[in-house]
């Protein structure tokens, strides 16, 4: 039995995940269209391979990987492409993003797949080729392109696989679900990602509350008397979260900054391992993945086998919302989940849950009061920070402060937010914070860059300027010398050819001289044009003749110059 | 009068030996160069837009160091005050009007059908951010250009449009937490709640 | 179909600060229970009058500085304030001393600060401090508790009595006659005697001394309940009584005849509501619980060196005082351990 | 090298110019104001003394000045005692003392004594008392230091030197009992300093110059005794607690 | 240049006011402030000695070496205050002693520093005279004002003690406020003149607060006239 | 031993230098806005204070005392002052940019102190022997530099707080040094004088 260790902080908030769990997993009907974000991942956009028309099958990638890290999209049924452009996407930002819309036949009619019935027997690159190719991003979170985990190459050594199935947040049970009724799937999954990493110790993370999907994969473990190690820990949020729950189950704290590779674990959620395994074994890419849906104003809350690229309010629908009750649409869980204005916005890789709640459910917040540094925060912070510092100096602006307070270490838990006495939105201070940081980093940068362009440009034109003069110079030795090869030809044949830098001068002069007087004209004439004076029409007139001079004047000039005048 | 005059001798011996000291130390202890400027310059946005009224970010840093004004960059804004008040340990004083008002970032957009490939914008620009040759359409390196518009006046045929950078959800910001000094609510979009809640 | 736009996270626990300020209100009930029995009405006169008065500065701050006064005013904080100084002072002080007191604490050193949160000192310290600098005869007045003052206690007893000596003026004299140094001054003061001797003849301590022990019992009730509702840790009382008996046990071993003996220093004075109501503010105190740690040590050894040395024979105020601007200073040098680090980020950070 | 002679000549040229005429300055001020400031520091240093004891009486009291050995005020060395003379006879006497039990250190006074052993008046000239509390034994703040005038000491019997909480006749303030309890103490214990060396103190200073004080022990009286400083000129400066 | 001098007298008394705005020479203007008498001979001395050395060091701008351009700075303030406190043991004795140490500080008074190194040293002696001369009233206004607030609240009278400086007959012009009061001793003590110089920035921030409000409506309502305008043209 | 203890305790607590005797408040209010500063300052400070300790003591007892010239002290204490604080601030500028970028912005800022005059003047007044006189300035200096350390860490706090606009600045920093003054009058009569 491994040792449990222990995280600081946490909190218990209600669970309320019973109520999805009455019912098996079921279908989610087809919709008749699909929205498919080209960034679902974390890293680059995809890059679509389809345009407008054309017609794609069930499982047919249709945008790859832009990039290393990046993840593929594949058509989750068969249909036509009908649009590709900015549309609503679940963010944060509300703001839209661009997608590929599939209008479905209802053919579900799958192109050809390529399964791995043996994959140990293949190379291990060809196996992570077919990873990344399956458009496998992680379930469990931040959907970071599971391949390059994976494929971690010779600086990494990895002694532990951690698989998260501790599903901390409340509501959520699409993991439990797929543990109860798939445990099978999982395990080939992790045995997949075993062969891949070859670690030396695979251990299953899962929180008390779960009984049932406990004993189901301690059977199937014990079955296929694999060398895998279940670990029950104390039910307690966020104890999912990857750096609490390595810290759970081996003691090790990933280092700030780093990622638990450098410390020799991986940690995979259980619905990318089944991802994986249909991935491999029946090559089927991610086109599908599981969804709570949950929240008092639904009719039936359960989990559903869902098509990426569904519209929420299909779910909604087919999970007989009362639209009149639903107060606020959440995806994911209520303690990290982002709220969503608009139902037309679809099913992602990383949407686990779907709350539709009440006003009861989830009032609004009463106003926030001010801190009394109470410390309550400080208590359940899972990263050991000073909240109540961090919200002070978000407040107030001191980014640099916040930054040597570690900011960047807050996994933006919602642990501080959720027993602050005073109801500050303390995460969205920090988010607020973070990404001004950020931007002041990005702004410093560009400003870094438009230094060096503007110095480079500053040295090009001292540059060109001395070229310039060399030229001019070496020009004038030229000419004098050939003015004393003149003269002295002269002296036999006299003649009158003008000095050709005199002569530039001359006529830039008489441009510009024929310029000011046309401007001049101009303004009399506009005077008097305005105040109604006589004589406009003869200074218009006289207007149209300076122009032909100006003009004339200038090509001459131009023409001298030439040359020397075009672009650098 | 002796008293007068020890207290002048006194005074005066200490006078000399210290300017004896100091002068040495003048030249001996001379140094050059003012790191501070770089500081100042690392500061300013290096948009080179001169509305400040200095040819360039650098002569305005140098400026500063002299003594002049911190609230005279626009495209710097608040923060770049804020943040140079605090290396200089000025007071944070408000965006000189005189030199502008703080906008919104821009790029520069060449309405490239339009273009006669004058190069005018080419010769304003301080940042080389904009490609092309004589009499040839001209375009903007979008991640070049810092949206200074000095390209904008030269232009002979008014092709050039300053057009706000978009936001996406790669560069969106998440907003602070307003707390208006009357309501109490401290996030805007509880407070927005509340008002569509009760209804 | 619009549906609000929200931050996570979504849920909250049900739980304000009012509730944490009402806890605190209840918990300095047995103090006020005992200094009644012990002191007469005076106490409860004060408390009732410090708990006006604060609420009137607090809701015309509120009004100047155009804030939302039901909602402030609710929370609760003013009457904490209010009546830790009202328990503070000595029971019988004009009536004058106490809104003073009240406008200094709430006024001066919260509002000007910003409010509730924003404040460095602990108002109601600031609020004694002030005091006691400015009317030292006032505030040193402390009558006798009626186990000293046998017949006479008639008097203190009766509510009305206590109104007329609390509201007028005039007849200040009065209560002269039922004043006594507190047993720390008596200590302190003792003019040759060995501590031995003053315990055995001065009644204040031989006799007296118990009336202190019951309120510091009372508050020392107060403050476990407060801590076993989790409405503050043990950090900070833990850190300043130990530290005090600590001390005092030091030099009471070295000379007892000079020295007062430990349960003394913990047992009198405002020892007891120093460490579990005042040195537990969370706003003016440190953060951390490390730092909450050296806040109480602080605390704790001043108020020893100020009571032994200084001129003061009750330091608390002072102690909190210069514990308080200190605290910002030790926030930087207490940082825990965050997760991922090696170790705690020390010292100034920013501007670097 | 040129440069740096060049940088020293220059700037040791300017700085002793300017040395030379701000010195010159200063001392032609010293010059002019000498004779004045002189005056007024011995008129001040003597005006405690005359408040005590009018100058109509004697107006060199504050330099007749004669060294008695104290042991029994606690004192080491020898203090200095004013004395007021009048035809060649002391009439009065002004003894500097110190009050050790003060609420909050030392309290500096005046004690002024007829020939017959009375009161001539008390002044305190230097204490630490709270302001408010303890500090009304300062003339500028109460009369009450005035209570003093004319009394006599009739030795240890006599209860009336004390304050009235200890059965007295002099008043505590309210709220403060040991400030006037360590003056009043003091000055009964001066009185009967008194009493006990009548005999030195009122020898007229001119007599006993060259019989009893010896360079000697101005020497030892100018270097500080550990145990209790003497109540030297200096402390007849007010220290006024509150500037 | 009479808007010159305009601007440099505002800005002594008001807009640059050296003890409320530079916050400088605050030792003095917070040690001496307990009574009225104190903060005017401190004011005077102040004034006098900024006056003095802003004309001296103005006079000689030109010649002064800059390595040593400190060192003669201060060497012209000291001859100026030592001249000072020599007059006033002679003349003031009194009021020497309760300035005490504070009277040969005013060498190190930032103020006069200050002013002669960012003044003086740059303009000409006129100007200098003027700067110094508007410096010291605005300062000894302060001083007086938080000398008498905390006279009256510590103290209950205002104008006591003033025949130090005025001689004899200005004993009399002491007017006690309040008969028998108590004293509120925190406005005589160390932190009341503290809290006390806060409350006076803030009451200056309070009126220009006031009279920027007032400009802005001026502003606006011409504002809205030049728009209303525009609109009209379009 | 005890008696050097004795003047640092009281240099520094009881009679500390800003918050009761009133010197060195204009760097004490200008320079502790961030804390990181004022520890700079402090530093210079204690370098300077001591040093002018030291240098003064030199000057009165071996110059000015000898030819009875005492009245000269103010102008020969604060040349000396300003020469050692210039001199100083050169060579730390040529030989140490480290320690210049932590100090030197503030040294020139010393000469204008009254904290560094004080302490020489008050030394005469004293009294103070050689070693006394350096303990006194050093005593001095650590009494100025706490009182500045702690008061900008309070200042750095406050700057975030939401302090009503009037006071904002230099307002709220004068009643926070006022109730400083007012915690430090709790060390009263811990040394009895
Ligand atoms: C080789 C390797 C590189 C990684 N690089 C990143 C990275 O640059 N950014 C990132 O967010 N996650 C990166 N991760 C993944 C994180 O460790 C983590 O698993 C992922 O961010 C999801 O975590 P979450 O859902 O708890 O947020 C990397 C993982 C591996 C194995
Ligand atoms: C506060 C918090 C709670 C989380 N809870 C869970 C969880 O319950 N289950 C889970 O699989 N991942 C959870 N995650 C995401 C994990 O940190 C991590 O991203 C994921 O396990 C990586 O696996 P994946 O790449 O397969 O998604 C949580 C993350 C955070 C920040
Ligand atoms: C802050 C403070 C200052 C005090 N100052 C004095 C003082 O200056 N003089 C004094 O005699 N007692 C002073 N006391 C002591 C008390 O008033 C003491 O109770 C009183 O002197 C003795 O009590 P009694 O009058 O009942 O005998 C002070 C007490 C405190 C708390
Ligand atoms: C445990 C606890 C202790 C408190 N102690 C004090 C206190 O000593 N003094 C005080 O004025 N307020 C106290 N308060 C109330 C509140 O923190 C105080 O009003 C703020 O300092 C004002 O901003 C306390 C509150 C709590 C929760
Ligand atoms: S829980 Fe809320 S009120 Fe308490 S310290 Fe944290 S942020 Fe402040
Ligand atoms: S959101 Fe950040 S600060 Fe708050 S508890 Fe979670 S990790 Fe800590
Ligand atoms: S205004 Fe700002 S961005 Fe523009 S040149 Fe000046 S400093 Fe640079
Ligand atoms: S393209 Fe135009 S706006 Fe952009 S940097 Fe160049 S000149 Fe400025
Ligand atoms: S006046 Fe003392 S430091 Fe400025």
């Amino acid at each position: 039995m491994t040792r449990i260790y222990n995280f600081h902080g946490g909190i218990h908030p209600p669970e309320n995940k019973r109520q999805s769990l009455g019912a098996p997993i079921r279908q989610a009907p087809v919709p008749a269209r699909l929205i498919l974000p080209l960034q679902q991942h974390i890293g680059k956009a995809a890059t679509p391979l389809v345009e407008v028309g054309d017609q794609v099958l069930k499982g047919q990638k249709i945008a790859e990987p832009t990039g290393h890290i990046s993840a593929a999209i594949h058509a989750p049924s068969s249909g036509i492409i009908s649009y590709i452009g900015l549309q609503p996407v679940p963010h944060a930002s509300g703001l839209e993003s661009s997608c590929i819309v599939i209008e479905t036949d209802g053919q579900e009619q799958w192109c050809e797949r390529h399964p791995i019935e043996d994959y140990r027997s293949i190379d291990k690159k060809e196996l992570l080729k077919h990873i990344r190719d399956a458009g496998i991003a992680g379930l469990g979170g931040a959907g970071f392109p599971t391949d390059i985990k994976l494929n971690l190459g010779k600086d990494h050594i990895v002694n532990t696989l951690i698989i998260n199935a501790a599903e901390c947040e409340p509501y959520i049970t699409a993991d439990d679900a797929l543990m109860r009724e798939r445990p099978n799937d999982i395990l080939t999954g992790v045995e997949i990602i075993a062969h891949l990493l070859q670690p030396s110790k695979i251990l299953i993370g899962i929180e008390d509350n779960k009984p049932n999907a406990i004993k189901a994969l301690r059977d199937a473990i014990r079955e296929r008397n694999l060398p895998i190690e279940l670990v029950v820990v104390p039910t307690r949020y966020p104890s999912g979260g990857e750096k609490q729950l390595i810290q759970l189950l081996t003691g090790i704290e990933v280092p700030s900054g780093s990622i638990p590779a450098d410390v020799g674990i991986v940690c995979q959620n259980v619905g990318t391992a089944a991802a994986i395994y249909r991935a491999v074994i029946h090559g089927k890419p991610l086109i599908s993945r599981l969804v709570t849906l949950t929240g008092f104003a639904l009719g039936h809350r359960q989990n559903y086998e869902a098509l990426i690229g569904t519209p929420f309010s299909v779910l909604l629908e087919a999970a007989e919302v009362d639209r009149s009750k639903m107060f606020r649409l959440v995806m994911g869980g209520p303690m990290m989940g982002i709220s969503i204005e608009d139902d037309r916005i679809p099913v992602i890789k990383t949407t686990n849950c779907i709350i539709a709640a009440t006003l009861e459910e989830m009032p609004p917040a009463p106003p926030a009061q001010p801190c009394i540094r109470c410390g309550m925060c400080e208590q359940v912070c899972p990263a050991s920070l000073l909240p109540q510092q961090l919200y002070w100096f978000a407040k107030g602006r001191e980014f640099e402060k916040a930054r040597h307070h570690n900011l960047f270490d807050c996994i933006e838990c919602g642990a501080c937010a959720y027993v602050c006495p005073s109801n500050i939105p303390l995460v969205q201070h920090y988010r607020f914070a973070k990404s001004e940081i950020r931007n002041e980093e990005a702004e410093q940068q560009k400003a870094a860059q438009a230094r060096e362009r503007f110095e480079a440009r500053q040295a090009r034109l001292v540059r060109e300027e001395l070229e310039k003069e060399q030229r001019r110079k070496e020009r004038a030795e030229a000419a004098a010398k050939e003015q004393a090869r003149k003269k002295a030809e002269a002296d036999a044949t006299p003649s009158d050819t003008p000095d050709p830098e005199a002569e530039l001068k001359k006529l830039k002069s008489a441009a510009s001289i024929a310029r000011t007087k046309l401007k001049k004209a101009r303004e009399a004439l506009k005077n008097a044009e305005e105040k109604g004076l006589d004589g406009t029409e003869k200074l218009k007139e006289t207007v149209a003749q300076l122009e032909e001079k100006a003009t004339a004047a200038e090509s001459a000039w131009q023409q001298a110059t030439g040359t020397e005048q075009s672009c650098p | 009068m002796t008293i007068i005059l020890t207290a002048i001798l006194i005074l005066l011996s200490l006078a000399i030996v210290f300017g004896v000291i100091l002068g040495f130390a003048a030249v001996r202890f001379k140094v050059e160069g003012d790191p501070i400027v770089e500081q100042i310059d690392g500061l300013l946005p290096q948009t080179q837009c001169g509305q400040c009224g200095y040819p360039g970010c650098r002569p305005y840093a140098e400026a500063i160091s002299n003594g002049d004004a911190i609230n005279k960059c626009p495209p710097g804004g608040q923060s770049t005050i804020e943040a140079l008040a605090d290396l200089l340990d000025r007071e944070v004083v408000p965006l000189d009007a005189e030199h502008g008002e703080e906008k919104p970032k821009t790029v520069a957009y060449i309405r490239e059908d339009e273009c006669i490939g004058c190069t005018k914008c080419i010769q304003a620009c301080p940042v080389d951010a904009i490609l092309g040759a004589a009499k040839q359409m001209h375009t903007v390196i979008v991640s070049e250009c810092t949206g200074c518009d000095l390209c904008v006046e030269p232009c002979p045929v008014d092709c050039i449009d300053m057009i706000p950078v978009p936001v996406t959800p790669n560069n969106w910001k998440w907003p602070a937490p307003v707390s208006d000094p009357n309501l109490i609510w401290t996030d805007r979009g509880r407070g927005h709640l509340l008002q569509e809640g009760t209804e | 179909m619009s549906l609000i736009h929200l931050s996570s996270p979504h849920v909250s626990k049900a739980n304000a600060t009012d509730r944490v300020m009402r806890l605190v209100l209840i918990a300095t009930l047995p103090a006020l229970i005992a200094l009644t029995i012990f002191f007469g009405w005076g106490s409860l006169i004060q408390v009732l009058l410090a708990c006006t008065s604060a609420l009137a500065f607090e809701a015309a701050c509120l009004w100047m500085r155009k804030r939302p006064m039901l909602f402030f005013l609710r929370d609760g904080s003013a009457l904490v304030t209010a009546v830790l100084i009202a328990l503070a002072i000595p029971p019988f002080a004009p009536w004058w001393v106490v809104v003073i007191g009240t406008f200094t604490a709430i006024v001066i050193a919260k509002h000007l600060y910003g409010g509730l949160g924003n404040n460095p000192f602990n108002p109601a310290m600031v609020a004694y401090a002030l005091l006691l600098i400015s009317f030292p005869a006032e505030m040193t007045q402390w009558n006798a508790p009626f186990v000293l003052i046998g017949d006479n206690w008639s008097v203190l007893a009766s509510f009305t009595d206590s109104l007329v000596i609390i509201f007028s003026s005039i007849n200040h004299g009065m209560i002269d006659a039922y004043t006594g140094a507190t047993p720390l001054e008596v200590l302190k003061h003792r003019g040759g005697m060995t501590t031995e001797e003053v315990w055995r003849n001065n009644p204040v301590l031989s006799q007296g001394v118990f009336a202190w022990y019951g309120i510091s019992a009372a508050w020392l009730m107060g403050g476990i309940f407060l801590i076993y509702r989790k409405v503050f840790t043990w950090h900070a009382p833990f850190a300043m009584i130990t530290t005090l008996f600590l001390l005092s046990s030091l030099f009471y071993a070295g000379d007892p005849s000079n020295f007062a003996d430990p349960f003394l220093h913990i047992g009198v004075g405002a020892t007891m509501m120093c460490a579990f109501f005042i040195a537990t503010d969370p706003v003016s105190g440190a953060t951390s619980n490390k730092g909450k740690v050296i806040f109480g040590i602080g605390v704790g050894a001043l108020i020893y060196i100020i009571r032994t040395w200084g001129s003061y024979p009750d330091a608390a105020a002072f102690a909190i005082l210069l514990m308080n601007l200190s605290a910002p200073f030790i926030d930087h040098y207490t940082q825990p351990r965050s997760y991922g680090h090696a170790r705690a980020n020390r010292g100034i950070g920013g501007g670097k | 090298m040129e440069g740096l002679l060049h940088s020293i000549r220059k700037n040791t040229l300017g700085i002793s110019l300017f040395a030379a005429v701000t010195a010159g300055l200063i001392a032609a001020t010293q010059v002019i104001t000498a004779d004045r400031i002189i005056e007024n520091q011995e008129a001040h240093q003597a005006r405690t003394l005359y408040q005590i004891l009018p100058q109509s009486l004697d107006a060199n009291l504050h330099q007749q000045i004669i060294m008695v050995p104290a042991p029994e005020l606690g004192y080491r060395e020898p203090i200095p005692i004013f004395q007021s003379i009048l035809d060649g006879e002391v009439q009065a006497v002004i003894i500097p003392v110190t009050a050790t039990e003060g609420y909050s250190g030392d309290i500096h006074m005046l004690v002024g004594i007829w020939r017959d052993g009375s009161i001539a008046g008390v002044r305190v000239t230097g204490h630490r008392e709270t302001p408010g509390l303890g500090d009304k034994i300062d003339i500028e703040k109460s009369d009450w230091i005035l209570d003093f005038n004319g009394l006599q000491w009739l030795g240890e019997a006599d209860k009336r030197w004390n304050v009235r909480k200890d059965g007295g006749d002099f008043d505590q303030f309210t709220g403060a009992t040991i400030t006037p309890r360590a003056v009043v103490r003091q000055v009964a214990a001066t009185l009967s300093y008194f009493e006990l060396r009548k005999a030195q103190i009122l020898r007229p200073v001119t007599q006993t110059a060259s019989a009893e004080q010896t360079d000697d022990e101005t020497e030892s009286f100018q270097t500080d005794s550990v145990e209790t400083e003497s109540p030297g000129t200096e402390n007849l400066r007010t220290e006024n607690p509150e500037t | 240049m009479n808007t010159e001098y305009r601007k440099i007298s505002l800005d002594g008394l008001w807009h640059n006011n050296p003890a409320l705005v530079q916050l400088l020479g605050l030792c003095p203007l917070l040690a001496v402030t307990g009574s009225v008498v104190n903060a005017i001979g401190l004011g005077i001395a102040t004034t006098v000695v900024l006056i003095g050395s802003n004309l001296t060091v103005s006079l000689f701008r030109r010649q002064v070496p800059e390595a040593v351009r400190l060192p003669i700075f201060v060497m012209i303030i000291a001859a100026f205050v030592t001249a000072i406190e020599l007059l006033m043991q002679a003349y003031t004795y009194e009021l020497f002693l309760i300035l005490g140490i504070f009277i040969p500080l005013i060498v190190t008074n930032c103020a006069i520093m200050g002013r002669a190194d960012a003044f003086a040293s740059r303009n000409p002696v006129p100007a200098a005279v003027l700067d110094g001369l508007m410096m010291g009233i605005g300062f000894t206004l302060v001083l007086i004002i938080l000398g008498a607030m905390r006279e009256v609240l510590g103290a209950g009278t205002l104008f006591s003690n003033m025949h130090l400086i005025f001689g004899e007959a200005a004993r009399a012009w002491k007017i006690t406020l309040v008969e028998d009061y108590r004293g509120f001793l925190f406005a005589a003590l160390p932190p009341g003149a503290f809290v006390g110089m806060g409350l006076l920035i803030a009451a200056k921030n309070l009126i220009d607060a006031k009279i920027k409000h007032r400009k802005e409506l001026i502003k606006d309502s011409q504002a809205v006239t030049t728009a209303s305008k525009r609109v009209r043209i379009t | 031993m005890n008696e050097f203890l004795l003047i640092l305790i009281s240099t520094v607590l009881v009679n500390n230098f800003v918050l009761v005797q009133f010197l060195g408040l204009c760097p004490f209010m200008g320079v502790s806005n961030k804390l990181e500063t004022a520890m700079g300052m402090s530093l210079a400070t204690t370098f300077v204070l001591t040093l002018a300790s030291v240098c003064s003591y030199l000057v009165y007892q071996y110059l000015l005392l000898p030819f009875d010239i005492t009245w000269l002290r103010t102008i020969s204490f604060i040349l000396v002052i300003a020469v050692v604080v210039q001199f100083t601030e050169m060579v730390v500028h040529k030989t140490s940019p480290l320690l210049h970028k932590l100090l030197g912005i503030f040294l020139p800022l010393i000469t204008t102190n009254c904290a560094v005059l004080g302490v020489a003047l008050l030394n005469i007044q004293k009294q103070n022997n050689f070693v006394e006189s350096i303990v006194y300035g050093f005593g001095a200096a650590v009494g100025f530099s706490m009182a500045l350390i702690l008061f900008s860490a309070l200042r750095e706090r406050i700057a975030v707080a939401d302090v009503p606009v009037t006071f904002r600045g230099a307002a709220i920093g004068m009643v926070t040094a006022g109730l400083m003054s007012l915690a430090f009058m709790g060390f009263t009569g811990l040394v009895r004088v």
